[in-house]
């Protein structure tokens, strides 16, 4: 009641571009959030170089590596992986040494459920594996009510549906493309080839000169460069403090993703927000306590920590620097 | 025992307490506060919270009561509930707020009722699920956290557990729930020798030691703090007894029968078949509850997309929600709606075989908080406000039962909040962004 | 235990009579005669409905605002149906299961009713389906719409990249409707239902705009007069806040909504002018936003498919209460039209029986526009959409950003 | 029941308390000290002269547990409401709230809850340096060090030193059944927060050298007042400080630390606590519409009504330092997405607050303009002229209004579709003409009739039922047009400053019968600096009579012999 903001103080709209869009979409297109690196031990020949506005992986040669994602071309291909048979003439496979063993299933169409399982149409058969979670959604059809309106999902053969979830399981081994780690191998057109990110088969561009990005989002964004963001920093920070990728480097930030700055405010100390700590609290690794404020607050490396209005560089107050893990 | 106080002296305690001068209710007209969850013998009876969920919703109009309050209109399809309505209640117009989250058809309704979020992609759960908060508090001491059961015969039919991709997984065959219930591992409740657990006697010790600190306390403060002391301390006291009674051995459960053991059976989605294996199942639930086995069950009559077919007959249930065209003289869809009816007779049943089972002078049911709802309104267009939700039960006297609420719009985890708080969770606030409330059902009447 | 003794067929049930303001939804599906007009009331499809939305507005407009600004929200934004019973003399388009016994000789057909195999006809080689790929089937086109009246607008005169083909009359006498979407789609069971009344397409579209996903807001600055002005900046875009609704489901007056046209919302900025009361755009290019969830394959499409209307026009007639009906017009690529159940893959084709290749066929055989200079082909369909906006407030994007649009 | 706990407990004194008024506790204090070796828990004295128990309301033990142990703990569960006295702020409610069973259980489930997370995994690293020799075995040197200082902040002074062995005791004796040294820790930190010392603000007194005979507040009951009247919350490592040096008696001094307080941006939180309090914002939790009537109010409408006011005062009154009586004229306020429908206003930002001004036609004047304040005052279906003016008469100005007899009969004013009587200036004549009723409706009705333009859920309109409104009004012989004339009348008014000067005497005393003469002493300060809410909280904060104890003097102490078992204090 009485100081409670019941109403979110401030939702970083800014934050969920795409609110409509499932969270866990890995992707190297523009314009769906780029998600980070979880290793920095890439293949052999695999490094990464600067290029305007960013880092990208590049080959041995230093040419610009670009994905082919795999989730636009589900109308022309079945087997996506298979789609640049016959196609794709300019684009050179980046492939995996040739005794490499595919690592990733990959959705290949529905079958027939009523080739085989027992009951109706539904495939309701007792063990037929079924999405977890949501209860059976049996995969999925976008729009229940929409233009199609019952393009909706009937017990369909489960088995593809679960994997092409990421849920379900894949086989020992082997991962799916919702959960896939950075660097997996499919059996591509050529033989086994490099896939990032579960979604991006990794090719080059034949006679692309080292450090352009200039095919980027070609073919309405079926190709992208992939982009090397370094992995998340593992913090040893109070609760809820996180860190973004802004620009080239990691910066911190509280619980709602506001950016943590540090400097003199002088006189008009007014608008600056502290990071509020425990008056009881004895600290931890780099952060301490300030206990004679009004109210106790966060320092960090001895600095005394603000929280920003939102997660933008260019909202901080003058003379004060954003804090870095 | 240390304080040589049988249960009935530690209990008379607690009923004959000094005139208690008692604040507000802390509860509201609709949780009832002092509860009468007392058996005849005294000893306080378990009590118990389930879930029962059927896929598909219903025909909105002919399901909602048009009026609210006690003694609400029947509809059509909720007249099959007609003998037990003073001990169900209806809730209508609660809405679930998606913030831009995609509503994923047959996926968003469920978890929304049980975790007061909105689920951003396929599969697992954005939260932990109500029961699985209320069975963290009162599912302790029972052998059985909580039992999920699937009648349609699918394992991954599930909305009970603590997010993400892990689900407490159903059983599907009765004979398999006979077997995990009553087969090896099965010791009659009434001999079993017991054991108090350590944790509540270290908190007894420390409330103990609080007491003490009457008399210091007492003596230094006028006549008027005295008499709020006097009441801190009898409610110390009253914390005291109940600790007490949890270290004590309980009473024998008179209603506890071991069943004789089930036969194998088919498990499909057809739909006779699902109602019998449902019966058999509820039945061996209904022991298992009786013989204190477990106090949290979860029993998911059929799935969302609901694969029910009829004998010989290759279109499901939610075919015909979506490719039957509505009947304009009826006003709904006769195929699909059989399927409804066969739903509503199987969750009458299930409130009926509780209620059959007596404890002391009121029944297993009324010491029960049965959550029924589905996850879509109307499913030919996946609709999700106006989401049926019913309250079976009364959480041994917790809750008023048998009226129709009218949410009017306001988010549907006010029924998950409500809930919560009457079984003992201390929740003030649940459910995240629009679903965020902190207002329980308070209105009885609408 | 004794059985409720009620057949569920020997309930009867009197027509139910929305007395208490049911809820919009169940307006629209439960009284079906009320619906139909409800919501063709509410636009110019009433059956022989005498007010089209395009004709010239009655005379009593109020002035407009100082500022020359209003802001408007848009509350609906059904393609338009025309509910009589001569628009599809052959029927209903066949759901999948129907469509395969026809392939059948009448005895065979009888025999493999109530048989399952009739799901092999959506599936194709190696895993392909009629609904994830339906370029590579080869299904007849399906029933068409053969009625001479539709609604629409004129979009072909002055184009070059069109191709002949038989133009449509409104109901109030309006030629030359290019709207072959219409004809291609409006008999299916989703667009007219099988009574010809039940208008399903009209309320899924509701869900999503109710929803937030796809709402639209519509800006006009610089109008002088409701009645004729010469130019008017239309500025049509999407917005992530979502609309304010009563517990009724109606939508309300005066709620503030913000252009956003970071992905995948999309802000259009057109030119238009006001005669006799009725706002008219100049031909451009119409993006807006039509998230379709995620599909079986967790589809990028769905994120990224869109409302693509090229050559479209807006046009609008002011209403005496203040809100605004009308129409857009335009050509959209071939295929945006039944993304929604490609993207449901073959779940689309068996639960709610579409043969998405027979669509697919039908569209590109009656394809109107965007002429492929290469291949001399049309690949784009002509169609229209319903539009009834109401007043709201509507921020624009901050103005350096809309400086460098 | 083991046999050890079962000595332990009947073992167990009384926890000793620091100093000794009660001459006969000096005796005790020897005995005890003869009986067990170390300093152990005994029979101790009670604490000095204890004047007064007022209870923690919701917020500030939401707001004592975030300072002390950090925002990102949790407090979860549900507090057992302070019943308001008549006419009386909850803060004097506090004084004689008790605490019932249902209540005392949610505190207890709530404080588990607290020292689980100070104590689990995450945060045991701040909160406990030391490491027990053996983590499954008791360790007092390290118990001492970690609950000694979090003792002093919860129970806002230093532990005694019998206190610290009793909670270290306790640590050392759960050890045994909980089998982890930390989880004894959470048990003691649950008793601590259990306690009576930290639900109640325990205020102490000691003999009043200005005033002999009499007593005052001690230097730590004063720390507590001001933190709790100035901040919401527990007083800080600074406060306690000044406290132990005695800074807080000595009147200068005094008056330097509750400057720098009211100056601190920690100061607004004060000022929402008081006017939720004044303005008996907890009716907002039972505010229900008609959603036929009105399909504008809907559940994030009902979230932010109240924060709007309380945006609109702090703007008002704490950034801007503006003068109270301009509360009711003002036109800035704040708005957000969700209430923009309500007012018909357009709101730039989706998400947040953004400062807004009604123009001047909008007749929406401070206070009286906002729609939390004109739809709590109004019924579900209608608004009410009745209910605002009474709000107005109670709340602004403290003139109690006698609530209405039970026989009355309302149809006449229900029924707002009865075409004879389209306005609710037209219905209530009934009530104006009644003698039974004209008593108090003479004084409500007048005010409320202004608002009128304002519906239920504060939504403008100029008719109703297509009737035009007449919105002049009348405050005794003051008579006005509409919203801003009221705002005008009441800034005018002497008793609109009168009153929230007592109410912020009585809410940081707890007391509603402050003396006129303080009450008339801190107005005239209150009107010299031009009605800054600051100025009125420092000099409630202040005033000497403030922290005089009321009532008979304690007459000094008991000076005969008393049997040994009473002074044992066994029962």
């Amino acid at each position: 009641m009485a100081g409670r903001l019941t109403y979110p103080a401030f939702v970083l709209a800014a934050l969920l571009p795409l609110a409509g869009v499932p969270a866990a979409v890995h992707a190297q297109p523009v314009d769906i959030p780029l998600p980070a690196a979880t290793t920095t031990e890439f293949p052999a020949g695999i490094k990464v170089a600067k290029v305007p506005g960013g880092q990208v992986y590049v080959d041995a040669r230093g040419r610009t590596l670009y994905g082919m994602d795999m989730r636009m071309v589900t109308r022309w291909a079945v087997d996506t992986s298979k789609y640049c048979e016959n196609r794709c003439a300019e684009w050179e496979p980046v492939l995996a040494p040739a005794d490499a063993k595919p690592n990733l299933t990959l959705f290949r169409g529905f079958r027939n459920p009523s080739g085989g399982g027992a009951g109706g149409s539904g495939g309701a058969g007792a063990g037929t594996a079924r999405p977890a979670g949501a209860p059976t959604t049996g995969g999925a059809g976008a729009a229940g009510g929409g233009a199609q309106a019952g393009a909706v999902p009937a017990g369909v053969n489960q088995q593809q549906l679960a994997a092409s979830f990421g849920m379900g399981g894949a086989p020992p081994g082997m991962f799916t493309q919702a959960n896939a780690p950075d660097w997996t191998i499919v059996d591509g057109p050529a033989g086994p080839q490099y896939v990032y990110k579960g979604y991006s088969m990794v090719y080059v561009r034949k006679g692309d000169r080292p450090r352009s990005t200039q095919y980027d989002g070609a073919e309405d964004r079926i190709w992208n460069t992939l982009k090397f963001i370094p992995p998340v920093p593992k913090l040893t920070a109070p609760g809820g403090v996180g860190a973004v990728f802004v620009k080239d480097a990691y910066l911190l930030t509280d619980k709602d993703g506001k950016l943590l700055y540090t400097g003199r405010c002088g006189k008009d100390c007014a608008g600056w927000k502290p990071l509020a700590a425990g008056v009881a609290s004895q600290g931890m690794g780099d952060w301490a306590v300030d206990r004679t404020t009004d109210r106790p607050m966060w320092l960090y490396r001895g600095k005394p920590v603000f929280v920003a209005a939102d997660d933008q560089v260019a909202s901080l107050p003058r003379a004060t620097v954003a804090l870095r893990p | 025992m240390a304080f040589d106080l049988s249960r009935r002296t530690a209990l008379k305690g607690l009923m004959n307490g000094s005139a208690i001068a008692v604040g507000v209710p802390l509860l509201d007209v609709f949780l009832d506060t002092n509860g009468t969850a007392l058996a005849a013998t005294g000893a306080p009876v378990p009590v118990r919270f389930g879930t029962w969920f059927w896929g598909l919703g219903v025909n909105p109009n002919r399901f909602f009561p048009k009026g609210s309050g006690a003694d609400y209109d029947l509809p059509p399809e909720l007249m099959p509930i007609k003998d037990l309505q003073k001990k169900i209640s209806v809730f209508k117009q609660f809405n679930v707020p998606l913030d831009g989250a995609p509503n994923l058809p047959h996926a968003t309704g469920g978890p929304a009722v049980r975790t007061g979020r909105a689920i951003l992609a396929q599969g697992g759960l954005p939260g932990e699920s109500l029961d699985v908060t209320i069975s963290d508090l009162i599912g302790k001491r029972s052998r059985f956290a909580s039992l999920e059961i699937s009648s349609s015969g699918d394992p991954r039919n599930s909305l009970s557990g603590r997010g993400g991709g892990n689900l407490n997984p159903s059983e599907v065959a009765p004979s398999q729930l006979y077997a995990r219930i009553f087969g090896t591992g099965f010791k009659d409740p009434n001999s079993a020798t017991f054991t108090p657990d350590p944790q509540v006697m270290a908190r007894r010790s420390v409330l103990s030691a609080v007491t003490e600190q009457r008399q210091a306390l007492e003596q230094s403060v006028g006549a008027a703090d005295k008499q709020k002391l006097d009441q801190y301390f009898t409610s110390i006291r009253q914390l005291e007894n109940q600790l007490d009674v949890e270290l004590t051995k309980p009473e024998p459960l008179q209603a506890c029968v071991v069943p004789k053991a089930v036969a194998d059976r088919p498990v499909n989605a057809e739909i006779d078949t699902v109602m019998k294996n449902h019966e058999l199942m509820t039945d061996l639930l209904v022991m298992a509850l009786a013989c204190d086995q477990t106090r949290v069950f979860n029993m998911m009559f059929n799935n969302g997309a609901s694969s029910l077919t009829k004998v010989g007959s290759t279109i499901t249930h939610h075919q015909l929600t979506h490719e039957e065209v509505l009947d304009t003289t009826l006003g709904y869809q006769p195929n699909a709606t059989f399927f409804l009816t066969k739903i509503m007779e199987a969750w009458v049943y299930f409130a009926k075989a509780l209620d059959a089972v007596k404890e002391g002078d009121r029944t297993l049911l009324d010491n029960s908080l049965v959550m029924a709802h589905s996850e879509t309104e109307f499913a030919k267009f996946h609709t999700i406000d106006n989401l049926p939700v019913l309250l079976a039960g009364s959480a041994g006297g917790r809750v008023r039962s048998g009226i129709c609420v009218d949410g009017k719009g306001s988010p549907i985890s006010r029924i998950g909040l409500t809930v919560q708080q009457a079984m003992g969770v201390a929740v003030d606030r649940w459910g995240t962004k629009s679903m965020e409330t902190n207002r329980a059902i308070t209105e009885g009447m609408a | 235990m004794t059985r409720p003794d009620h057949n569920h067929h020997g309930v009867e049930t009197a027509m139910p009579q929305p007395k208490n303001r049911a809820r919009l939804i169940r307006t629209l599906c439960l009284a079906p005669l009320a619906a139909g007009a409800a919501l063709a009331g509410a636009g110019p499809m009433a059956p022989g409905g005498s007010r089209a939305v395009a004709e010239t507005a009655p005379q009593a407009l109020p002035a407009p605002p100082a500022n020359g600004v209003m802001g408007f929200v848009v509350e609906s934004f059904p393609p338009p149906v025309i509910f009589d019973k001569a628009a599809c003399p052959d029927g209903p388009v066949l759901r999948l299961r129907d469509a395969y016994l026809t392939t059948l000789p009448p005895a065979e057909a009888a025999r493999l009713r109530l048989d399952r195999r009739w799901q092999a006809y959506a599936f194709g080689p190696n895993g392909s389906n009629v609904c994830t790929n339906p370029d590579m089937f080869d299904r007849p086109v399906q029933h068409t719409v053969r009625s001479p009246n539709a609604w629409g607008l004129n979009l072909s005169q002055g184009l070059d990249d069109t191709c002949p083909h038989e133009q449509f009359t409104t109901p109030t006498g309006e030629k030359g409707i290019d709207n072959q979407e219409y004809r291609a789609m409006g008999c299916t069971l989703e667009w007219r239902g099988v009574d010809g009344v039940s208008n399903d397409q009209a309320t899924g579209m509701r869900q999503f705009h109710v929803s937030g996903e796809w709402t639209q807001v519509i800006l006009l600055r610089g109008v002088d007069s409701l009645q004729n002005d010469p130019d008017v900046e239309v500025v049509y875009a999407n917005t992530p806040d979502r609309p304010v609704l009563d517990t009724q489901g109606k939508w309300l007056r005066g709620a503030s909504f913000t252009v956003s046209d970071t992905f995948p919302r999309e802000r259009n900025v057109l030119h238009g002018r006001i005669v006799d009361g009725v706002l008219t755009t100049d031909p451009a290019d119409i993006k807006l936003v039509a998230t379709w969830g995620q599909s079986a394959q967790r589809d990028l499409r769905g994120p990224r498919s869109k409302f693509d209307y090229r050559h479209a026009r807006l046009r609008l007639a002011f209403q005496p209460d203040g809100s605004l009906k009308g129409m857009l017009g335009g050509y959209r690529p071939v295929a945006d039209v039944i993304i929604s159940g490609m993207l449901g893959g073959a779940g689309t084709a068996l639960v709610a029986g579409h043969d998405c290749a027979s669509e697919m066929k039908t569209l590109e055989t009656l394809a109107d526009g965007l002429k492929n200079p290469k291949t001399g082909k049309c690949e784009g369909i002509s169609g229209a959409q319903q539009i009834n906006a109401i007043p709201a407030f509507v921020t624009d994007l901050p103005a350096p950003r809309t400086a460098a649009r | 029941m083991s046999l050890k706990m079962k000595t332990f407990a009947l073992g167990m004194a009384a926890v000793p308390l620091a100093g000794l008024a009660y001459v006969a506790a000096g005796a005790i204090h020897a005995d005890a000290a003869a009986v067990t070796a170390p300093p152990a828990p005994t029979l101790a004295a009670p604490l000095d002269n204890v004047v007064g128990l007022r209870r923690l309301t919701e917020s500030q033990y939401r707001n004592t547990i975030a300072d002390i142990f950090g925002p990102d703990v949790v407090v979860s569960g549900r507090f057992e409401p302070i019943v308001r006295p008549e006419h009386g702020l909850i803060a004097a409610g506090a004084r004689e709230a008790s605490l019932s069973p249902a209540g005392l259980e949610q505190y207890d489930a709530m404080a588990r809850n607290i020292a689980g997370q100070v104590f689990g995994e995450a945060h045991r690293g701040q909160f406990v340096r030391c490491t027990p020799a053996d983590p499954k075995q008791a360790d007092a040197a390290c118990a001492s060090a970690v609950l000694t200082p979090i003792g002093r902040y919860l129970f806002r002074r230093p532990l005694t030193t019998e206190e610290q062995a009793f909670y270290v005791k306790l640590a050392g004796d759960t050890v045994g059944n909980t089998g982890s040294f930390y989880k004894s820790l959470e048990l003691a930190l649950a008793a601590m927060l259990t306690s009576p010392k930290f639900l109640y603000v325990i205020e102490t007194a000691e003999p009043d050298p200005a005033r002999p005979g009499q007593m005052r507040l001690d230097n730590y009951s004063r720390a507590s007042r001001l933190a709790l009247l100035l901040w919401d919350s527990a007083p800080n490592e600074a406060l306690l400080t000044a406290a132990a040096q005695g800074r807080l008696t000595d009147q200068a001094q005094l008056q330097t630390t509750a400057a720098a307080m009211v100056r601190s941006e920690r100061f607004e939180q004060g000022v929402r606590a008081f006017f939720s309090d004044m303005l008996l914002f907890e009716k907002f939790g039972e505010l229900s519409k008609d959603p036929i009537v009105y399909p504008y109010f809907n559940t994030e409408v009902f979230n932010t009504l109240p924060e709007q006011m309380l945006r609109t005062i702090t703007d008002h009154l704490v950034t801007r330092g503006g003068d109270y009586r301009q509360l009711f004229t003002t036109n800035r306020t704040f708005m957000t997405r969700a209430l923009g429908p309500v007012y018909q206003v357009q709101v730039k930002h989706s998400y947040g607050w953004e400062p807004y001004e009604f123009a001047p036609g909008d007749d929406r004047a401070g206070l009286l303009g906002q729609a939390g304040f004109l739809a709590l005052y109004s019924h579900s279906g209608r608004s009410s002229p009745t209910l605002r003016g009474r709000a107005i008469r109670e709340l602004l100005m403290c003139q109690p209004v006698p609530n209405p007899p039970g026989n009355v009969n309302f149809t006449a004013v229900q029924d707002t579709t009865n075409k004879a009587m389209p306005t609710a200036r037209i219905r209530l004549d009934a009530h104006s003409t009644d003698a039974v009723c004209s008593g108090c409706h003479k004084i409500t009705d007048p005010i409320g009739l202004s608002l009128e333009r304002f519906d239920g859920i504060g939504a403008f309109r100029t008719t109703e039922n297509g009737a035009a409104i007449d919105t002049d009004g009348a405050i005794g012989a003051a008579r006005f047009q509409g919203a801003e004339g009221l705002g005008r009348t009441l800034a005018a008014d002497p008793q609109t400053t009168q009153c929230v000067t007592t109410r912020a005497i009585e809410y940081a005393t707890g007391r509603n019968e402050a003396a006129d003469s303080l009450v008339e002493g801190i107005e005239k300060g209150f009107a010299a600096d031009k009605y800054t809410i600051r100025s009125l909280f420092l000099r409630v904060a202040t005033a000497p009579e403030a922290y005089q104890v009321p009532g008979k003097p304690l007459d000094d102490a008991v000076k005969h012999v008393t049997m040994a078992a009473i002074r044992q204090g066994r029962p």
